[in-house]
């Protein structure tokens, strides 16, 4: 075990699974003589060259297509966006080929690539710039969508996703790099795909989350222990594919649930993960899951505005209160 | 508009008698096959849509006749039947794919756009305007990073020249000296659009010029013409040197079997048609002593047969099982 | 009123229009000389000329961004994408450009542009070209989306869209083109969006839909009739906004629901209701709501397979006697 | 590289002399702006990114000085600053924008990256690389359209160019006849990148081949030659031929706040330094008896308070309310 920060668990993995797998690269803007925009890739260049750890231009749909053209044939790269902004001009690689490729050959060759950068808002980036991709993503057979919230997920999941045979979407958050945590130097400790992680236990209240809304609610939960509510606050780490056992499990032990995510509404993740429980647990609820999600705006610049615009501990609050008292009923959902 | 064939041209065969023979029977069995194809779209046999390559034979088999079999690599649109029947695929699995069926080369889940034979180096087979690009450079960028020297040809539509993937592939191949040829096949259409409303250079080699990638027009119909600028692209991409090239071509064919392809008048397709390339073939064979009319006629018979069995065996596969709806991709 | 194809309608729309108001025009691939690829624009170009009627070149990020640029100058383009699946090039454009353009320059300009074309399966079409979009729009604030499942409502909500200062997402679908309706010849007649419309007035359970599912969905009611199940059907129309009123309405008299899409799970649309009739009808509810949707896969070329992928009348029968039969535990809806 | 000017050159003045100075006030504004933005940035009075323009503002106001005010159109990237300043928008609401104030002229809603000035025809500010340059062509097509005669400016980074954005617009343009004039700065780093890595051309302006469109490099440092080729490329686009030109050109600080700019060496920024274009400017308008050192040590003063006036308007606006956060979009 070692103390590492987020990006250095992600380095950690990337250098590792390099090491250990010639047919593993990394490719995107500024990784290489630049060390990575947010210094993710930081050495990489020096230890692997420049073949390995690829400098590209800011041309995504090219740089995806060429990483797709080259998995099909046995090499594994690691596509990295220097924020998931900027994948969206390479929408069309990823959707209609990159996780088509396998289905339309009939197994002739697979798509053995990683996709990853961090997401999100909280920096004053503006609406272009902090946006978060999972619902785009999860909504698209032959992705794996994966979110890591703490340095010792950061790597273990990320070495899953680079040794997994079909390409994953991997969503790391801005506001994490420098987070510290404890990780392990196990070099084949992978995290599998699909195990939710309980990051508190609880009996009142499930509250479900991933990334960085992590804290906030953690930060929630600690705070209504003070009250006597027991929250118990679940990361789903992978969002595709879903532990739902984990989910309905807690689920059944406290019958109320609150879900927040940073990403928007309609056909986001938050409805996704209540109209589930909702048709799995029907007779569990005693009251209807809340949702707590990041405002649906473009996001504004100002620093008032984002902070309204982006759920914090006090709306997670509310919103454990709201279902644990249970009115009858609640504000429009849809503006 | 390149140059025609000259006399001296069409003397100096690029290829070898077995060679040219072997050409011959693969754009015969291309020209045979779409035939087919076409009679069984009309019996509703094949459904979607179906792209016939009818017309361009020459540009595709010469070029393809200038790689190394089973090791270089090939990826088109989806206009795809003709480039793995080149490349050696049998028929029956490629029109099996047509029909839909379980014994189809994609399991009958790619149909006429999604041809793939990756063991032989056909990667396909697909259907976004300008999205194989992206992944040609991709092959070529694998077998660059392994030390491998296996080429990549990327066919290219006139019509997807403006798309922006095309350009930042081109770029990338650029930057990272990669061992691909760029084959714009220049047909003068984009579906029912002419060239001058797609791109705003008739010249569309004169992209290479903004890369300082290697570029030049070819008489797509001529097959030696072809051979001979495939030779050399193919050789110098191999060396690190991409190449883009426009091979000036011409479907006779609609857009798809759904489009009658009113927006151009029978003269030009006919105009085109006088200078056809396998009957070309057929007579410089017979002219040059290479094959007597019974050899000619027997190649004929040959791949008549052949074709037969391939829409017999689809025909005679079996759909493809329920259980195959869910495999073969993460969901 | 005039007999007239799903196709006509929409065309009529346009021209009316564009006879009204002159800064409205269309571009698009083959919608000029070639009269567009599904004719839907057939003699507009003859009537209004190549600039107003613009054959573009296959470059859909390239016209899209253009759209947008003329439409923050006072122009009113229609951009036709010869299939939404297209769209997916211009992505970036339409969800980081088009929909923010307002939001970012705090109405300096707005982007009063309709985005059309069709989408959907069931003609053998394979994965790059069957797609629903709808999911991918809906999740971005900014942009109205909105279908048609008649000639009656293609006409008025296209009309609509045109006049609306905001980007609208007009989903036509593929296998509707030629159908046959009743269309009014009021050039003033307007659908608004957010107004569902009840398609079949029916007392025991509530099939929500939209676009070419509402035919299936009224087969299966008049099928149910047979058994004495009363199906009230609602084409939504438009999805976003969601005349979520209509729905609580029609569901606090039937209590069963079943949603039904040919878009595909997780993150989809089906969730997305079903998850909003639970936060707003929790106690109303009598049964878990069935979704039935689109098979999570590309789709496959094979027509057996396509017909599995897809559903039809039998899959809303089967849905709604599971409703109303109301089993205990439902399949897993992941997989 | 473009030629650096001679003295010939200098003397052919491309300005009246009260043009000149006008240009020189608003030189010497955007310098101090940004100096004030950066000051600003490290209190945490801005947020976010914040990309300035220190250096290259001989290229933006030479050529924005050759445009028809409040008529012709401008649109760039994120590096925003300038150009709004060029074109007559009063410093306090841009200032007031990057500190996220509801007088900012996107009423805090955009910062730094998304300034407009509709009004004056300045339409942003755009974050994704290549993004505006659609959204460009489309300014110019309305113009035709209408047949008004309206030019469009569109400002393009180094390493913006690879994007396949870039070469869609470029070909519509051509095709179109539209009345636009791309100007790619070249200011040699895409962020940390070097040009080699980015483009697979030294010569960025020969893109144009590609499209039959003309082009030409500049030396962005020297401002008249800057607004000699921008008259002309203004004048030729205004008769509905777009130009490409390569302004040369160079960035001071780092891509943003955020960076320090270490990947290239301190003697290659000093070397740029060296022609700097403000200081040159009011040395050759003291040198030319223009103005005198009073007078330019008074428009010296003057800026320094308008500059120092936009930051104390600023700061002294309030925020947004909360009742913005839904305004301006529909949700
Ligand atoms: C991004 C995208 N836009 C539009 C289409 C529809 N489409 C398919 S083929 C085609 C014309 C392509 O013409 P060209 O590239 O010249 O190839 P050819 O058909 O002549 O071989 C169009 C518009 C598509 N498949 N993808
Ligand atoms: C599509 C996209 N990819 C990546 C980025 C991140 N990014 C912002 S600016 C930049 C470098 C651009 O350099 P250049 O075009 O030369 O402009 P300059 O900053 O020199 O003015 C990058 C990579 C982005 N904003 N958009
Ligand atoms: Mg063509
Ligand atoms: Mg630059």
């Amino acid at each position: 075990m070692a103390l590492m920060q987020y990006r250095e668990a992600l380095r950690a993995a990337m250098r590792e699974e390099m090491e250990r797998d010639d047919r593993v690269c990394l490719m995107g803007e500024e990784v290489g003589g630049y060390n990575g925009a947010y210094r993710i890739s930081e050495g990489l260049m020096d230890q692997f060259g420049r073949m390995r750890v690829l400098d590209t231009p800011i041309a995504e749909e090219g740089f995806t297509g060429m990483a797709l053209g080259a998995s099909m044939v046995g090499l594994r790269p690691i596509v990295e966006y220097m924020t998931w902004n900027f994948s969206l001009v390479a929408y069309d690689q990823i959707v209609n080929h990159v996780a088509k490729a396998r289905y339309m050959s009939n197994g002739q060759f697979g798509a053995p690539m990683v996709m990853r950068g961090p997401q999100g808002g909280g920096q004053q980036l503006t609406a272009q710039h902090s946006q978060c991709v999972e619902s785009w993503y999860l909504h698209c057979p032959g992705l794996y969508v994966v979110t890591a919230a703490t340095p010792a997920d950061a790597k273990g999941l990320l070495k899953t996703a680079i040794r997994d045979d079909n390409p994953v979407i991997f969503l790391e958050h801005l506001g994490l790099y420098n987070m510290k945590g404890e990780v392990s130097d196990d070099r084949d400790l992978l995290i599998p795909f699909g195990v939710a992680d309980v990051k508190r236990a609880g009996t009142d209240v499930t509250i479900l989350t991933y990334s960085k809304m992590l804290y906030p609610c953690l930060q929630a939960a600690e705070e209504l222990d003070k009250d006597e509510v027991s929250a118990e606050v679940i990361d789903l780490r992978s969002l595709r594919p879903l532990d739902l056992d984990a989910i309905l499990t807690s689920v059944r032990k406290t019958h109320h649930v609150v879900v927040v995510t940073e990403d928007w509404q309609p056909s986001g993740m938050a409805r996704e993960l209540s109209g589930l429980i909702y048709q799995h647990a029907f007779d569990e609820l005693d009251a209807p899951v809340e949702e707590v999600c990041g405002a649906p705006i473009p996001m504004p610049y100002a620093k008032n505005l984002e902070q309204m615009a982006i759920p914090d501990a006090d709306a997670v609050k509310s919103a454990v209160r709201r279902t644990l008292a249970r009115p009858g009923e609640l504000a429009p959902l849809y503006r | 508009m390149a140059e025609p064939a000259t006399e001296e041209a069409a003397v100096a065969c690029p290829y070898s008698n077995d060679e040219l023979v072997d050409v011959y029977r693969k754009m015969l069995e291309a020209r045979r096959f779409e035939e087919r194809s076409a009679q069984a779209y009309t019996q509703a046999k094949i459904g979607g849509y179906c792209h016939l390559y009818i017309g361009q034979e020459a540009s595709g088999a010469g070029f393809l006749s200038a790689l190394r079999p089973n090791w270089d690599y090939v990826i088109t649109a989806y206009r795809d039947h003709a480039a793995p029947l080149f490349m050696g695929s049998p028929p029956g699995p490629l029109m099996a794919e047509l029909f839909g069926k379980a014994t189809g080369v994609s399991g009958g889940k790619g149909g006429s756009m999604h041809l793939y034979d990756a063991k032989r180096g056909f990667m396909g087979g697909w259907g976004i305007v300008g999205g194989q690009i992206p992944i040609a450079i991709g092959l070529a960028f694998a077998a660059k990073y392994r030390n491998e020297d296996r080429v990549t040809i990327c066919f290219i539509g006139d019509g997807a020249a403006p798309i922006g993937a095309f350009h930042e592939s081109l770029n990338l191949a650029g930057i990272l000296d990669l061992p691909i040829v760029f084959v714009i096949e220049n047909n003068a259409w984009a579906m029912g659009t002419a060239l001058k409303y797609t791109n705003s250079t008739p010249d569309l080699h004169m992209y290479g010029e903004g890369y300082n990638i290697e570029h030049r027009p070819v008489d797509g119909m001529d097959l030696f013409a072809v051979k001979r600028c495939a030779d050399d692209a193919v050789a110098k991409a191999r060396a690190g040197k991409p190449q883009l090239i426009e091979s000036i071509t011409y479907r006779y064919r609609g857009h798809s079997m759904a489009d009658a392809g009113q927006y151009r008048t029978k003269e030009e397709v006919q105009e085109w048609r006088e200078r056809d390339p396998v009957e070309w073939l057929a007579g410089y064979l017979k002219e040059h002593g290479i094959l007597t009319e019974d050899e000619l006629g027997q190649i004929n018979d040959d791949v008549r047969e052949a074709m037969k069995a391939a829409v017999e065996f689809a025909d005679q596969s079996p759909l493809p099982g329920a259980e195959e709806l869910y495999k073969n991709v993460y969901v």
